[in-house]
């Protein structure tokens, strides 16, 4: 066996089958599953990552599963946007299990192997859908992934529940609205495989059961990114799954389903049909808008930390969707590059707030008074964290931002622009507020207390690592955007769109 | 007129498909909803099915084929219905079950706690 | 053998029809079940003995296995159908369905 | 086809699916939608997809009829009278169904006819499945030879998918403390008077054939319809037959918890494996031809077969285990103590 050659069928192999050696590790030890866990995400980062490098060395990776040939097997393709999607993946899920070691101690106790079996089979899920060349193993892909999530955030307390069923029933809808689409295609083309269809699909543009299949497909990623008319789940399920699992879930769900919308929309039908022969660009790039708009105040009226968050995601996918559809190849790179950007993004804002939840127990703005004397390094990397969101030039959200804002001039969608400047500031508005919450008003107000000697209590070592790499490669990813768009990104966007 | 006889299973899995995402997002039970749920699959799964149909076709079986790789006689296409769909559909029916199951264990978890399954009522209590 | 095949399906037909007729026209549950519990088992029975006959067009071993899985059918048709009827019924029972009786209901 | 008779089938469909939504009784509403369930499987039989009609049987009609009797028993039977104040989800359903109804209707003009036989489905990549799978893999039955071998990758996922739900079903409901604080007793007494001898007597010699016919149908799905999956959801059903007409400690008694996850997580992990090992062999992921090295006396063909034989057991092995616990849980509610 050819550990390189192999990379693109272990980097989803090697969690697949992790996840069934932590259930059954977990029948005898608990505490085996997460040594376990962080082996196989590890291995399967690993992979990502060689996995990658091949393809900037040697361009677009085919690897037939089975040994048959594509339109008749399964076929995986990794070009530079899914090895860059690849990557982000298993870095955030890696650093994600490594921070639940202590909370998942905290909130289930008594679950510890099913939490971790979900979890690595959630990064499966997620892993293989960016993977795969076939439309229709997309579809069982993303079905475990919803599978998962759906138990993950189940597990979270009384509240979770509810919004987990309201996650199944849309999170049902959106994946039987993208097979619905991918049966459209089939019919009309009679593949399944995202190349052939690419090829197939020029003679047919004109009839309306194409665009009604792309239309299907959009609704149904829109409705798994919780795109803003279809964000309905998003904002409870996230704020009241297991901190452990919002971790994982929170950051890559949404990005994974942008992901995918990019991939339909060049892989499947081509650059020339979503932008120019049917005319849906201006209509989406409004919606857009709005999702911005709206999740950025909806964002303000919250005082729980994590549901603020969750509005901002919307917001973030906001941005995504907008900048994919801005039919120019610089907004096409912003979301791209923003995929990666806000994958890390949110995983700092989460690993913070489960830091919070983890020492004070609670997750109300609150609850996050006078943390900046407490815990000073957890309120750095979350300081890098907020900066990230708002948009200040070091760090890594700036320069997907600038990206974005270049491709809506390019494209001349000005209200796209109005409206990330607006989500910016109001971006600032929320950071500064919980900086100030944070920095100033101190948990009791002490009378004469002032020579009181404030105890640094860090969260465990464990919780605080990850945060600090994410911090770090928040910074070090804005640094180097230049080289991950010239070498990574440039590829993967179709010029003069 | 000639398409609306001729394409009935169409017609019948585009209804099948409203009642089911009707029955999903208006019904207030939750239990209701899930069965909405189940419908709404089973309405893509004839459609996926009702590609692979042909006109006199038989089952994907290939009859007296049981000598090894030696086959006596060519095989007609048009003879057997196409097996990709019901292939698809396996895998769709397995997946139907699984969130089946899921969806129901979440309305027993929620019923446990609120001692309902009315959503308005559930809504209620949250409050 | 053809002639045969026609009476047996006429029987089985006649009987699923006089079970549907029961099963609606009957007064109360049990004897509502009593028609779906034996009519049922008989009917199909009847439906499968010809089914099983007609395989036999051209006897050889490949048909004959056919046939045996076919009347294996009606075997499990019979163990199963009237010990689901009976577990309807005794359901019923514990319930506390009252039986109907030939005096009007609102004497009592 | 029959077109009168799918017609006819197809007219009971809905009839049963408007049914199946307006009724004002769960009871009734699950057993309306095991009635469709079946006139689906009956569908699909005359459709000439025998291995969708042999799942559907043995799933929608019967493993989720019983799921949801399982769950209607746990919690009620009532469907609440609707209070005002609904109007706006009930608007917006409407407007959802009738929107997506409308564009499905626009792309269905666009559609080749039904049972068309030159439509690009059936022209594009079907006719090699059709005529190279006994070529190819000695396996006449090509749903089982696409299924296992060609798309074998999708169901290696949809085993994992169904793995997936027992162990979500387990995360969810499973209660490993002795008392929960807000626990609500179920609803129905079990009668614990008469054991019912004559049910006893028949399930005891039925269980037996069942799982000997399960094990037919996972043996014999290279030629017949029917395979791991099919035959895995009737072993399980086996044993829930056993649970409803003894007693739930009867089923644990056979197979305990550990046991049972611990199956679960076998199955899955052969059809893995299989799959690994062509890949440890220096294939391609699941590339049975490979097998051949291991496999005694076999060419590159039979250790398809061969291969596609081991993934249906591991198959069967993983569904039998995951139907039976997603079972358990939800008619003990999680606690393994007692049930239907």
């Amino acid at each position: 066996m050819n550990f390189v050659e192999q990379s693109p069928a272990l980097l989803v192999i090697i969690p697949l089958l992790t996840a069934f050696l932590v259930n059954i590790v977990g029948l005898i030890n608990h505490r085996y599953c997460l040594p376990v866990a962080i082996l196989g995400i590890l291995g399967s980062f690993t992979a990502s990552v060689i996995t990658l490098i091949r393809v900037m060395q040697n361009g677009v990776i085919s690897y037939r599963l089975g040994g048959w040939p594509p339109p008749f097997g399964i076929e995986y393709v990794v070009d530079h946007l899914n090895g860059l999607v690849l990557v982000t993946v298993s870095f955030v899920s890696l650093l994600a299990v490594i921070f639940s070691k202590e909370s998942i101690k905290q909130e289930l106790p008594e679950k510890i192997s099913q939490f971790y079996t979900l979890f690595v089979l959630l990064v499966t899920g997620l892993l293989g859908m960016t993977v795969t060349g076939d439309a229709f193993n997309l579809y069982v892909l993303l079905e475990i992934s919803a599978l998962t999530g759906y138990a993950l955030i189940a597990m979270g307390d009384n509240k979770a529940l509810v919004a987990s069923f309201n996650y199944v029933i849309l999170g049902t809808i959106g994946a039987s609205f993208y097979l619905l689409g991918v049966g459209h295609l089939y019919i009309m083309t009679g593949s399944l495989n995202m190349a052939n269809l690419l090829t197939i699909l020029p003679d047919l543009y004109s009839l309306n059961a194409i665009f009604i299949a792309l239309l299907l497909i959009l609704i149904g990623t829109w409705i798994k990114m919780a795109f803003f008319p279809m964000h309905g789940w998003l904002p409870n399920a996230y704020t009241y799954a297991p901190s452990a699992a919002g971790c994982l879930v929170a950051p890559l769900v949404t990005k994974v389903s942008v992901y995918i919308m990019i991939r339909i929309m060049l892989s499947v039908f081509s650059p020339l049909y979503v932008y120019s022969i049917i005319n849906l660009s201006e209509t989406i790039v409004w919606m857009a808008v709005i999702a911005i708009i709206s999740g950025s105040i909806l964002a303000l009226a919250q005082n729980d930390f994590k549901k603020m968050l969750t509005y901002l995601i919307v917001a973030e996918v906001g941005y995504m969707v907008g900048g994919a559809w801005l039919a120019s190849s610089i907004g096409l790179t912003g979301a791209i590059l923003h995929i990666v950007n806000d994958a890390l993004m949110t995983l700092c804002l989460f690993l913070f707030a489960g830091i919070v939840i983890y020492k004070r127990g609670g997750q109300h703005l609150q609850d996050l008074a006078g943390l900046y004397k407490k815990m000073p390094v957890t309120m750095a990397a979350f300081t890098v964290g907020a900066l990230s969101m708002i948009g200040v030039p070091p760090t890594a959200g700036f320069f997907s931002k600038w990206y974005l804002i270049l491709g809506a001039i390019d494209g001349g969608r000005y209200h796209f622009m109005a409206a990330l400047l607006i989500s910016s500031l109001v971006n600032a508005i929320l950071f500064f507020r919980i900086i100030e919450i944070a920095y100033f008003e101190p948990k009791v107000d002490h009378h004469g207390g002032e020579a009181e000697k404030v105890i640094i209590e860090e969260a465990p070592l464990s919780m605080l690592i990850p945060l600090i790499i994410v911090a770090l490669s928040l910074i070090v990813i804005g640094l180097y955007s230049g080289e991950i768009v010239t070498n990574i990104i440039g590829h993967s966007v179709p010029t003069g769109i | 007129m000639q398409s609306l006889i001729a394409d009935y299973n169409y017609w019948i899995y585009i209804l099948l498909m409203m009642i089911g995402l009707y029955a999903m997002l208006a019904k207030n039970n939750l239990v209701k909803k899930v069965i909405g749920m189940s419908i709404f699959q089973t309405a893509i799964i004839v459609f996926y099915v009702s590609i692979g149909a042909k006109e006199h076709a038989t089952i994907p079986i290939i009859a007296h084929g049981s000598g090894h790789g030696a086959v006596e006689t060519a095989i007609d296409v048009a003879h057997y219905a196409n097996p990709l769909p019901h292939v698809l559909m396996l895998t769709a029916i397995v997946v139907s079950v699984g969130t089946l199951g899921v969806a129901l264990a979440i309305c027993l978890g929620i019923y446990r706690r609120y001692n309902s399954l009315e959503e308005d009522e559930i809504q209620e209590q949250l409050q | 053998m053809t002639i045969v095949v026609i009476i047996l399906t006429l029987a089985g037909l006649i009987f699923f029809f006089a079970t549907t007729v029961g099963l609606l026209r009957f007064p109360d549950f049990y004897s509502r079940m009593h028609a779906a519990g034996k009519g049922d088992t008989l009917s199909s029975l009847l439906m499968l003995l010809p089914l099983a006959l007609y395989n036999f067009h051209e006897f050889n071993i490949a048909n004959l296995l056919v046939a045996m899985k076919i009347l294996l059918i009606g075997v499990f048709i019979f163990m199963a159908s009237p010990t689901a009827t009976h577990a309807i019924i005794d359901a019923g029972y514990e319930a506390g369905i009252k039986p109907w009786t030939k005096k009007p209901e609102e004497e009592s | 086809m029959i077109w009168q008779l799918d017609l006819s089938v197809l007219t009971l469909i809905v009839i049963c699916a408007f049914a199946t939504i307006m009724v004002k009784d769960l009871l009734s509403a699950a057993i309306i939608f095991g009635a469709y369930s079946f006139l689906m499987c009956l569908l699909w039989t005359e459709m000439g997809a025998v291995d969708v009609a042999f799942t559907e049987a043995s799933v929608g009609a019967g493993v989720s009829t019983v799921l949801f009797f399982a769950a209607v028993y746990q919690t009620t039977r009532r469907v609440g009278i609707r209070k005002s104040g609904r109007m706006l989800s009930k608007a917006i359903g409407l407007v959802a169904a009738l929107l997506t109804g409308l564009l499905l209707i626009i792309a269905e003009a666009d559609f080749p006819g039904f049972g068309d036989l030159f439509t690009p489905a059936s022209l594009h990549v079907s006719p090699y499945y059709i005529t190279q799978t006994l070529h190819d893999t000695n396996v006449p039955n090509m749903v089982t030879s696409v299924l296992a071998d060609y798309r074998g990758f999708d169901t290696m996922f949809e085993t994992a998918v169904i793995f997936t739900a027992g162990l979500a079903v387990i995360a969810i409901l499973r209660r490993l403390k002795k008392e929960d604080r807000c626990d609500i007793p179920g609803p129905y007494v079990i009668s614990e008077g008469y054991p019912d001898t004559i049910i006893r007597f028949v399930a005891r010699q039925l269980v037996p054939f069942i799982q000997l016919f399960a094990l037919y149908v996972v043996a014999h799905g290279h030629h017949s319809p029917g395979g791991g999956f099919q035959g895995g959801v009737i072993l399980g059903a086996s044993f829930i037959l056993l649970a409803i007409s003894f007693d739930f400690k009867v089923v644990l008694g056979i197979m305990n918890e550990r046991w049972n996850i611990l199956l679960g997580n076998i199955g899955v992990l052969i059809y893995a494996g299989i799959g690994f090992l062509c890949l440890l062999l220096g294939a391609n992921f699941l590339d049975y031809s490979m097998l051949s090295k291991v496999l005694p006396a076999t060419d590159k063909i039979m250790a398809r077969s061969h291969g596609m034989l081991g993934i249906e057991i591991g198959v069967a092995i993983a569904v039998m285990a995951i139907v039976i616990s997603i079972y358990l849980n939800i008619v003990s509610h999680g606690k393994y103590d007692k049930g239907l």
